[in-house]
């Protein structure tokens, strides 16, 4: 008699037989650059914990959380009505394209070997992937299943270019905006994220060393992405406004928020699925991920304290979207230092975190008139530049932090922390992300506003762009 | 028939329209409105940007009545409206030709 | 002196002591059918994984998420505003309701042996089953705490009846849906759920090899819930929606969303917990729970771009709604096919799923004329036909799908797959649900139609079933 | 050469190599109380479980997302417009302000040893906890990473005050709230967490049987904080609602909830988060998390319940509101009751809690004309008190509860369990947290009432608290 | 010229504009609003807390037409918005001045 | 006196206040309206269903001035409210018979 089954059994059922299994986002290294190496390690089946893998997963899950619907609300809740839907549509359109984009080529490019700057293609339309390869973790011998860091890393991917779309909300062409983001992340992105994050892996790296990304063998520390997408979309979100230009009307009619109440519960979702974000990027459920989740939530308390406060100094009433602002800032900051810094440190990046922010988002921005609609430059540019810099001085052992890894052994040992080096290093880092962001983006943008257009016409931009770009209302009765 | 716009403060609605029925008044329409006059808005701060928008929510009743109530009716709403700070708002009175019930085809006064 | 404890510790005592634990839906198998057999296998309190346990909870958790407030949000924000309670109510009393039936019988009819129609009521009240009792999954020797099953399946039952109520929404009486819902998870769900989804498990199959509903030991695939849940539901609404008769005024006056905002959350927050709906149905944190993972990120994804780009060629305007009923077209169509298809193929079913439902929406409901007022059938039922019959030829490993198990041998082996020969048991699947669920639908609806009536007053109706079924109004200022 | 990393690997290095690990919350009995059976049991990385620790962070977010955005928009819905961001914005900042006072000294004062009443000093700004010490399960020989625990713990300090809010809402001064709110969890909320929660843990108990808070050595059993969580702040509400006095027209002015919709998006999201506080309290992701996830759904729905149909009795039309403060009634006092009750205790207490509340909700609060603005007195102290009672029964293993354990002896065996002497204690237990806390907050509210003032000017009420504290509108179009 | 104010319910409001689009009214302008009157509201409870506003929601139609058009404008409001039961509403006729088109700075009926 | 009720484009509404201000009105009361006229509304489609509604989003401005203010009133109105494309509004003048302010209960020009 012949059974069919719930077939995941059968990746299991693999598993438990332990046959050889492949190594995943290291499978360059072993095949093409040192197979002799290769054949001395083997990741194995039993080198997987499921307690991993479940942690994994629900990272993925959360930070899916933190864009549908976190983001979402939180910049839709601060539009006009009239333009909801279309910032709605633009983060949940982004978070589409960008799945599709991710598994046909973006993480082939952003996480296979190939160079300095950009991977291969070897893994385009995840060739050569299944349930049973294996990515590596930052700790000698302990694997993930492949698909469960590829989960995790594409939602890493689609919450990056929809925080772009705040910078120039309300006044931006759907069909346009989406061919940017496709251009994007192919072109900013992923070359980014290959930089900063992809290496061989702890058991392969010692015999290949030189098979990691730019920024990562300069020895840039960034957590859980500071510079990738913080002040990667920060910079863009900026270049995008001065180039599509201000809204109609800014800044001499007033556009307070349409519902703070979403605003609110968007920061609030970002909060709760930022936990994904910076303990899942730890890759494993241990000590580590529980201090990046400690963390996760002090600096964001800190830096939300703190801009009520001077809020409170400065006008004498406390806003709700002061505290959530200031919680965002924090967020954006901790997340380079999220597994570095012991949570005192936390604390003290998100108070400078909401102090600088809370000066460019009001006076900086009215000084220099542009119009950064809802603070995409303000929060997660500058929020990323003090928490990338802040990571090299709280990631030093003498102040509590974790210092950092010297993986050129098998197993890893712990190197010798140099404040000043590290902070050096980690302004290098901003600098070449703002570097290729920023002249990439620029490029992207003019490119597209000389042939399709950025901008909507100011007929529809006064009539809101839900009716216009997409013939719908968000609230009828 | 005189039509009665009154633009009153919104938590006293209750009590006017309860002092209304009292003198005999039938019906009456209700909007939400937002006034401008001396009585200023508060200033909101979103990010630094400031909006004084100087309108205050209101609400707008209006009623048709007879001709011999119309005094009545102001008086009314005048006395249990007020709290005499700024922005208790005002009163007005209008000439109504005709005036139809729907349901009845009914006209005039006893249309009301 | 004596302490007393959280009794937390109780269980896990136990479990350390290891016990003798009870085999859990086997236990039909081994204290009935084969005790002989039994004797050759007792599954063992270190066959659990804490973290299979742990992702079984949280996916228990993400499905209650994707019902409340997820699916009620869906549904209520394209209601009228006059109505929006009257859809939250029912989705959550729905909720409660089935959440007390499934522990006092709806388990047992569906967990337990008896025959290929249904279960017995041996479990009823939970008997018998406690902290230690164990449920298998699907590998040899891997077993769950019986009321982590328990509580994730609890969930789909819970989810099932309120997808039906977007059917006839803004015109059924609150009580009569109730009646109408208890009856219907006991004469069409469980039975349903017990011929798809029961039977003995790994290590008992092979000593009963017929101990197993009608369609799992037909063969047919349905990782997560193609027909028992979607067909069921989908076609369930549509009975309904006929038999209560068009909404007053229904297609002459304007019935537009009253909050196409809201709706998005519930979208968004589906999508967010599908993935304990999907990956959750592996019953383990393994490759195969993240190829589900990944494959609900990308089938969903590409029906939501389908439905755009359908839109965007069609009138002009991509649309939210187009491209939030797209994303649930494509998470319908992915449900039967998670953990079998490799992500491409579900890439292809999320287009396919996409262009079909467009289709009954916009052209099939209009040329027939029924009103199906929130597409439960044309979305649920359409997408989850798509999907089941699709899962019959992506499961092909020569498409680098997942195949099946053999399970009559123990440890299970891969078997031989034969398209053709699965897409024919899945069509009769689809065929015996769609006959069952049809027909036990629609004599429930009459018999209630005739004794309750399940249809409020047009004067209801007009005022709104907010305010005359439950003396309340959504919103106030 | 030299490599940075994300230091993530930094622990889990530390901990593959089994470096001497700290014991966590057992510090003190160690290093004091006894130095030398310290020596006998040292717990070390091998003891902590992946499951576990994944199990317990996702948790800690669970109960974030119950407090913000659930607790807000529970809380927030329910009041009228013009107050709405002053109920989110007071929640809000209470979880911000106590995660910075959790890490600075609450942790310390709740979980070192000291005294039966309050804990110590010597872990305030976390000292001596890093990214590789550990906390103590209820099970011999499992650990946590401290971190894990603390963040956990934090959650639940964050949530408690925020609970209060909801009983004077629309009618307090927000600096004179947070300063409550300050002096609140320092005076009531850690002692009474100390007198319930604090123990040395089940390996170090033996050595030092009196190394615990108050009401656990009385032996009270509360699984995941009726005492501490519900029954506390219920009563600090009222205690406040009265103190502050009535919202201006109150009972005269009519004042509908601004929005049921939210309000039910709250309470959903309180029910999902919820999983997180009672089956996350158990420390371990087994059976018992399991049953307490089990009785988490079944509680609240049997409390969802019995409101609807005393609803349905009593006025004929089952509401909305009704529904979800019955499940609230039901989750509250599921509490204490999650870990120890059976299932079908479960839903009698959810039954139970749910009359019980009703009519102190509908009939004492009017009856005795106090101004508990959200019916926090009515929900959470009487179903505090109602859960607590009720596992004193339900906990009996005659009825199917898990009774307790013994953890004089290591390993723990499992206790005579005595009802009646049990249900004593849960009443002493009871009455401690009444004195305590409504001694405790009764003090606080008068002292900042004379100096600060909590109340706003009638003016500022009548205009909104929103405009006239923030100076910010929740909705604008 | 006169102001016609309709105050119908809310679902008719499609039939009426299109019955008054029929007889050559060229524009009007619709404002949702609470209605009190012989209709009574629906009793409202929350947790026990009973409100019975008296407040029905209603649509308030204004529109401005020639004299000569009165009549029937007033006839077909009449007509398309009654339902035979309680709370259909009432029409007023106000006398209006001058009639201005913002656009192009029209006057008197050419205006509408 | 005189009420003059102007319908306009919503983002015309601060200018529009402005102006008014500045020509000696001291108080006007602002309504949320929907406007059915000349300007066509968008067509929405929700899954195939399409409506077009024919109204659009308006704001209806209400102000009692003194009889000699209201031609100016309406000039300005007509000037500052302008766009030039369809759909800008219109202006109607009515005469009103008392006014009174609630707060002090003064009538007259002297109650505006
Ligand atoms: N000339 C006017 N025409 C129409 N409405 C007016 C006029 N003046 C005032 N109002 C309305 O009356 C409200 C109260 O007026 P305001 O000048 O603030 O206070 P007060 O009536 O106490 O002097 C305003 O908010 C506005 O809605
Ligand atoms: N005297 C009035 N002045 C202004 N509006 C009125 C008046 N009487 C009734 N209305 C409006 O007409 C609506 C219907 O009136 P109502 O008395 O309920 O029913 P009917 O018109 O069938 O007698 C009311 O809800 C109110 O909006
Ligand atoms: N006869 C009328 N009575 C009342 N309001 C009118 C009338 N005609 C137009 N309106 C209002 O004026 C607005 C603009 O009118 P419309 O005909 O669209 O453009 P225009 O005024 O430029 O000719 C309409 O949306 C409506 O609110």
């Amino acid at each position: 008699m012949r059974h069919a089954i719930k077939l995941a059994a059968a990746g299991a059922a693999t598993l438990l037989a332990a046959l050889p299994a492949w190594a995943a986002n290291v499978a360059e290294a072993v095949t093409e650059a040192a197979p002799e190496a290769a054949a001395a390690f083997t990741p194995t089946a039993d080198m997987v914990s499921k307690g991993d893998t479940a942690w994994m997963l629900i990272s993925a899950v959360l930070v899916l959380l933190m864009t549908i619907p976190g983001l979402a609300l939180f910049y839709g809740g601060l539009v006009r009505a009239k333009n909801m839907l279309s910032v709605l549509t633009q983060v949940f359109t982004i978070c589409a394209v960008v799945a599709l984009i991710w598994v046909t080529y973006g993480y082939s490019l952003a996480f296979t070997g190939g160079g300095p700057f950009i991977g291969g293609l070897s893994k385009a339309f995840l060739m050569g992937v299944d349930a049973t390869t294996l990515a590596a973790t930052f700790t000698n011998g302990v694997y993930l299943p492949e698909y469960a860091f590829i989960a995790f890393q594409m939602t890493f991917a689609m919450i990056t270019p929809a925080l772009i779309v705040g910078a120039f909300a309300e006044r931006v062409k759907f069909s346009a905006l989406i061919v940017f983001v496709v251009a994007w992340v192919t072109v900013v992105y992923f070359p980014i994220a290959h930089m900063v994050w992809y290496w061989a892996g702890p058991d392969f790296l010692p015999a290949a060393t030189d098979d990691a990304g730019l920024l990562w063998a300069m020895g840039a520390l960034d957590f859980a992405g500071g510079t990738v997408v913080h002040i990667n979309a920060g910079l863009a979100g900026l270049v995008g406004a001065l180039i599509i230009g201000k809204r109609t009307g800014y800044p001499r009619e007033p556009m307070p928020p349409h519902s703070l109440t979403l605003a609110m519960v968007g920061a609030a979702l970002l909060w709760v699925g930022w936990f994904g974000f910076n303990a899942g990027s730890n890759l494993e459920a241990n000590g580590i991920a529980a201090l990046a989740t400690i963390n996760t939530f002090v600096a964001t308390a800190a830096a939300a304290i703190g801009w009520l406060l001077i809020e409170q100094i400065a006008k004498g009433k406390p806003s709700l979207l002061g505290g959530i602002t200031g919680a965002v800032a924090g967020l954006v900051a901790v997340t380079p230092a999220a597994g570095f810094a012991a949570p005192m440190g936390a604390i003290v990046l998100g108070f400078v975190a909401a102090g600088v922010c809370y000066v460019f988002v009001t006076a900086v921005k009215s000084r220099f008139g542009y119009d950064d609609s809802l603070d995409v430059f303000g929060v997660h540019f500058i929020g990323g530049v003090v928490g990338a810099i802040g990571t090299g001085v709280l990631a030093d052992p003498a102040l509590g932090g974790q210092g950092f890894f010297d993986y050129t052994v098998a197993p890893a040992v712990v190197g010798a922390f140099d404040m000043g080096g590290q902070v050096l290093t980690q302004i290098k880092a901003v600098a070449t992300t703002i570097l290729w962001s920023g002249v990439g983006s620029a490029v992207l943008y003019l490119a597209i506003d000389k042939t399709i257009g950025l901008r909507p016409s100011v007929e529809d931009e006064r009539e809101g762009l839900d009716l216009a770009s997409h013939g719908e209302r968000a609230y009828s009765s | 028939m005189k039509l009665i716009i009154a633009v009153i403060k919104p938590f006293k609605l209750d009590e006017v329209r309860d002092a209304l029925s009292e003198v005999g008044v039938q019906g009456m329409t209700v909007t939400e409105v937002k006034g401008f006059g001396r009585q200023k808005g508060q200033t909101e701060i979103y990010r630094g940007a400031e909006y004084t928008t100087n309108m205050v929510p209101k609400i707008r009743i209006e009623t048709v009545v007879p001709d011999d109530l119309a005094a009545r009716v102001v008086e009314t709403v005048q006395a249990s409206a007020t709290t005499g700070s700024i922005g208790d708002g005002k009163i007005f009175t209008i000439d109504v030709g005709e005036a139809v019930r729907i349901r009845t085809g009914e006209t005039g006064e006893t249309a009301l």
